[in-house]
């Protein structure tokens, strides 16, 4: 397998896409002639030409809208937000047009549309540019949100987003970018949307996450294995459907469970999680569950409090700790 | 703050009877056709209001009473593969494209037989296999949808129009800029109507607008844009013709501002205090529809006795539309958990 | 006391306040010459005056910010949303401006905005129009967030919030508008906005509740007083921040909870109360928590489809009983 | 899709010196005081072009440079009880306005001694002692606010005037038109300016704006419109002077498209690739700050000698400003939990 970037990986998968379906289009602030802010749609213009790799202008409201109504005219757009954070200009198209369409019309209408673009904290941007709205999407009934973590299977979850028939939030993250990954190449590789996985495995502790949290979940599990506890971690990758089966499933074997989430703790993930957990698991709670969150603070721009109020691989090993009862 | 100038339809008056020719426009059978909508449009509405008042139907519910000539003017032009779409007070729109008085009227009674199978209600009527494309509630959020509608059309080529309909008040919404901006810099096929009827609510156009003038607005898109006499079907229909034309064949948005009026308050439960008896009078006194079954029986499209018998018609329909959704039956328990998704896992079905 | 109206009740705090302090004004849609949509501002535009007293047109991102600026400003201003279904194309203004300023700045700014309407299902008005949009601003700090359920607590929160020097959401329900009830009418009388409150005691199962769901819990516990438990009913007022204490305590005598809430489950508020409880009282817990809340679909138009996805008490019934393990 | 017209400060450049008679509208001193503003904001921005580039200060970073005659011209005619408010770009409107290099220069660095105590950054600087309102990172979502801001101090009787800063892109958001309405219907004492530097990023304006005349927009909103070239200080300043008077006297807003020109890319992270050297080059050859440099010598309000003093006051007082920065105390990490709520009760602090 051939071992490329995570925002190839997403490329790459648009790119097969929109080869395969006519009906795939991309639109958002500089995707075409810019490559995209983050180059995710590098290229593109290139193969696909400006009608199907088309350049907005800044009116979020405006071109997620022209995206709802599209897929409600039988296409398969992918919008994207330059980053989540400036999804919330655009919130009632998602809230009340995407999401609901469907079902006021009785059916009628499908909306196989993707909303996609990176989302949470990254670096000194400060609080206005640092949004993870995830759980606002998982508030609400018509949506499917999912968050990738993994080149691999950013690729093959774009393009189960792009086929699938219903909405999709789909929720990417700067710092991912970089990283690389081996990466399926046959063009059917895809990667059920609503499936989490466990990519760890460990009986003292389940430590949940999803986006780039995961990758400090698998660093806070390598800490906590030094201390001999055997953690096992799960990429949420579906937020909305949860897989709770695979949560209940880890939870009934481990009994202790960190939750390690992008954005702030009320009304968050975790929150939901807990309760999931707690009313279909509850014999099996051995200790109550730990949620590391963003801090109950806007994002500030200074980069050590920017650090300080965000989840971090130890602050998981403290909680881990704490639900094991060792600190 | 401005507070006159509440009338634009009075203003817009056209004084006298068309000039000859400009009927001729519209075909005598196509004529009758027309007026034939618009009675139904007017008896469906006229009876929702009864049966509110009764407490038969319920929610919001915006009668478009007044307003006929601009949707059928406009709607009774278009191909079957052109889509329609438009805000809450939607069931003169829904009409005007096809959909039954039944199915309509079962909607408002929440029927599963209803055109949004009992869940969209007044102000959500689809009709996706003519291409009714809503009823929406937001105010001005599904303009930037025709532009998606516009957007599909031309990109798979199909040839189609969007004609999307929006109120005065619709345009202080900023998603509405944004579509007219986006639908000339795509060259999209879409015509934007917004209907002015005076009033957003309570409020008067220019109360809530800086530029009372609300065709000028479309300026900043550069799109043809004028303003029509909303009572007028004879220039509705071919202000609209033109615009539909440009669409199909240029990809050239248009934007049109047909003035008109509603007799009705804004919703059922608007006790109208804004404006007076007499306004309301004096817009009722030019009210089209009586104006075009003159003009049918002038022009012998139609005799006296047809457009009796055309009114009974109607009249019976809208009766048999009230009875076919009362002995429709309930929606059944189970339909709330279905729609909400196409392809939902299986396996998930039950979470929350 | 005099027995009055709820929507005379805001009225009242309305006219009071614009009284005491002449920054406070009040703006949003029909609210002047229309006296409201629901006529909760009736009179005060002749009252006040049109400088006071503001009609907006249907601009909510605009009049909002518009708020907020005036805030930053130093005024107090009140905006009415028509409902917070119609807040969602306004979400920006929430909670990047009003949310977020004042920590931006450094704390140089402050922003004493109160914004108000009502919220939730009403009655057939459909899935665009039924929206609890609480658990999104709960999710933000920098947002202080109310919900009033009674004559009397609707007049002295309102006062507060709009006394209060941060941004306020203050959510109220049509379906109250016409209750009756007490009404102190000392113009210093105030509720604290971050308390909750026990509105009936008892000793097996709390039962946490706002808005206008604290009805149909007090119906509920009458309901379950027949079969001989005794339900503490819990209005839980302040929705950010939570009064823990207060839940707290409740849960640590009944040991068994169940939550009424207005909106969807998935990240709602009942899920950060589960989690609340379980990380702070959970040797406490006899039982896992029973959540009430709308089913997962957008509203349905129909009356008994409606009915039948919301919260009642029977339902309530039920899961209090499902909590005393007696189901 | 339209890719011409990439330049507008080109198309709209002055060609010749100052007819007499205009610069006398700033007098020598004044004029001299904007000259040494400008270098600030010329030397601040390319200093933290270089500190960025040595990865001493973090996050997005957009540089003003090239635009300076804007905020200078505008900006430094207000009294102290106007307001400005801008978009992300906003260190030169804060320098312009009064705010410190050093405490600018802090802020870059996130020091508990920057103007918003290093919790903002770069694109979120406020200096309220001085009414400078924020840096404002959601593109178009502040303009809503300077309404608010004018409307406070129009019912606050004030006499305060509010100065609205945005780009051309910020032209297609929805917030803005509504804001602009509003400003119109409640006759608020705000000057709207739109930075037309020719780009929203890689967009030039034509690619995003179905009308490129920017000005020709606010039409719309029924308020006074024009177009000045940014590049031209006694324009710009001659232009606004009257907006201001407008809005303080007769509380009419007004709306100025300044045809400016970045010299840098859209952020330090910008490649740049979607103009050409040439056109860059074409721009800096029209520098103001030289230009003005050299009427303030040849109208004799300063001597050669007196400019490059103050060049090198500027500069020094950029180096003071970023060893100030450096020199600042970090942020003590009890300060994140701080300024969320003005009154949060102290019994509930610490919970989540
Ligand atoms: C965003 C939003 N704000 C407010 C409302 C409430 N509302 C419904 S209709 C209406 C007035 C609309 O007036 P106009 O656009 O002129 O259409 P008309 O009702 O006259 O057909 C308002 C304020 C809404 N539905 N959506
Ligand atoms: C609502 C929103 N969408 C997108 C962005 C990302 N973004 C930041 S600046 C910018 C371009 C703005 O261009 P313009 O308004 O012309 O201002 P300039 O940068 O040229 O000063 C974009 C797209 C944002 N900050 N906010
Ligand atoms: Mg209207
Ligand atoms: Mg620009």
């Amino acid at each position: 397998m051939p071992e490329i970037e995570f925002r190839k990986a997403l490329n790459l998968a648009l790119d097969e896409e929109m080869a395969r379906d006519p009906g795939v289009f991309v639109i958002g602030e500089e995707v075409a002639e810019y490559d995209g802010a983050y180059k995710v749609t590098k290229g593109l213009l290139a193969k696909y030409g400006p009608q199907r790799v088309v350049d907005a202008p800044i009116s979020e409201s405006g071109f997620c809208g022209l995206g709802v109504g599209a897929a409600m005219a039988g296409m398969r757009p992918v919008v994207e937000f330059m980053t989540f954070s400036f999804s919330l200009v655009a919130m009632d198209q998602i809230l009340n047009n995407a999401a609901k369409i469907r079902y006021m019309s009785g059916g009628q209408v499908r909306i196989p549309l993707v909303m996609r673009g990176p989302s949470g904290v990254v670096h000194q941007l400060g609080a206005t540019h640092s949004n993870a709205p995830e759980s606002i999407f998982m508030h609400t009934p018509g949506l499917k949100v999912v968050a990738c973590s993994t080149p691999e299977n950013a690729k093959g979850l774009l393009k189960s987003a792009i086929r699938d028939d219903d909405p999709v939030i789909f929720l990417e993250s700067e710092l991912l970018y970089a990283m690389k990954g081996e990466v399926p190449d046959d063009p059917d590789y895809v990667v059920p949307l609503h499936k989490g996985r466990v990519i760890r495995d460990g009986a003292d502790v389940t430590i949940v996450a999803y986006s780039k949290r995961v990758h400090q979940a698998l660093a806070a599990a390598d800490l906590l294995a030094q201390e001999g506890v055997k953690a096992e971690v799960i990429d949420l990758i579906s937020l909305r459907p949860l897989d709770q089966d695979l949560i209940l499933k880890s939870f009934r074997k481990t009994n202790r469970m960190v939750t390690v989430e992008e954005s702030w703790s009320f009304c968050g993930v975790g929150a939901s999680i807990v309760d999931i957990v707690q009313r279909n698991a509850f014999d099996y709670m051995d200790a109550p569950i730990e949620r590391v969150t963003l801090e109950e603070t806007p994002m500030p721009y200074n980069e050590s409090l920017e650090n300080s109020v965000q989840p971090s691989p130890e602050k998981i090993v403290k909680a881990a700790r704490r639900v094991l009862y060792r600190e | 703050m401005k507070t006159s100038a509440s009338k634009p339809a009075a203003r817009r008056a056209s004084k006298s009877a068309e000039p000859p020719g400009v009927s001729a426009l519209i075909p005598g059978p196509k004529l009758v056709e027309m007026y034939r909508m618009m009675v139904r449009l007017r008896k469906f509405e006229e009876r929702c209001y009864q049966i509110y008042l009764q407490r038969r139907i319920g929610g919001f519910c915006h009668l478009y009473t007044g307003q006929e000539a601009v949707a059928v003017g406009m709607i009774m032009q278009l191909e079957p593969q052109d889509y329609v779409i438009t805000a809450y007070r939607d069931h003169g729109h829904a009409l005007a494209r096809g959909v039954s008085a039944q199915s309509c009227m079962a909607e408002l009674y929440g029927r599963a037989t209803g055109c949004s199978r009992g869940k969209g209600g007044s102000m959500h009527f689809f009709d996706t296999s003519i291409n009714f494309m809503g009823g929406h509630g937001i105010v001005g959020a599904h303009v930037p949808l025709a532009c998606g509608l516009g957007w599909a059309s031309r990109h798979q080529k199909k040839n189609a129009v969007c004609l999307c309909f929006f109120g005065d008040g619709a345009m202080n919404q900023g998603a509405v800029h944004e579509a007219l901006n986006l639908a000339t810099l795509y060259k999209l096929p879409v015509v934007f109507i917004c209907e002015n009827n005076g009033y957003a609510m309570g409020t008067a156009v220019a109360r809530g607008a800086a530029e009372e003038n609300i065709y000028l607005r479309a300026n900043s898109y550069k799109m043809p844009t004028c303003r029509v006499d909303g009572n007028n079907l004879y220039d509705v229909y071919k202000t609209t013709a033109e615009a539909i034309n440009r669409a199909r064949r240029e990809f050239q948005p248009t934007f049109i501002e047909a003035v008109t009026y509603r007799y009705r308050g804004h919703s059922m439960s608007d006790p109208g205090s804004y404006r007076t008896r007499e306004e309301i009078e004096e817009h009722k006194a030019r009210d089209t529809i009586f104006k075009i079954s003159r003009d049918i029986v002038e022009t012998r499209a139609a005799t006296r006795e047809q457009i009796d018998a055309i009114d009974a018609e109607e009249a019976a329909g809208v009766e048999a539309a009230v009875k076919f959704a009362e002995e429709s039956p309930e929606c059944d328990p189970h339909t709330a958990f279905e729609d909400i998704y196409l392809t939902y896992p299986a396996d998930v079905r039950k979470s929350r």
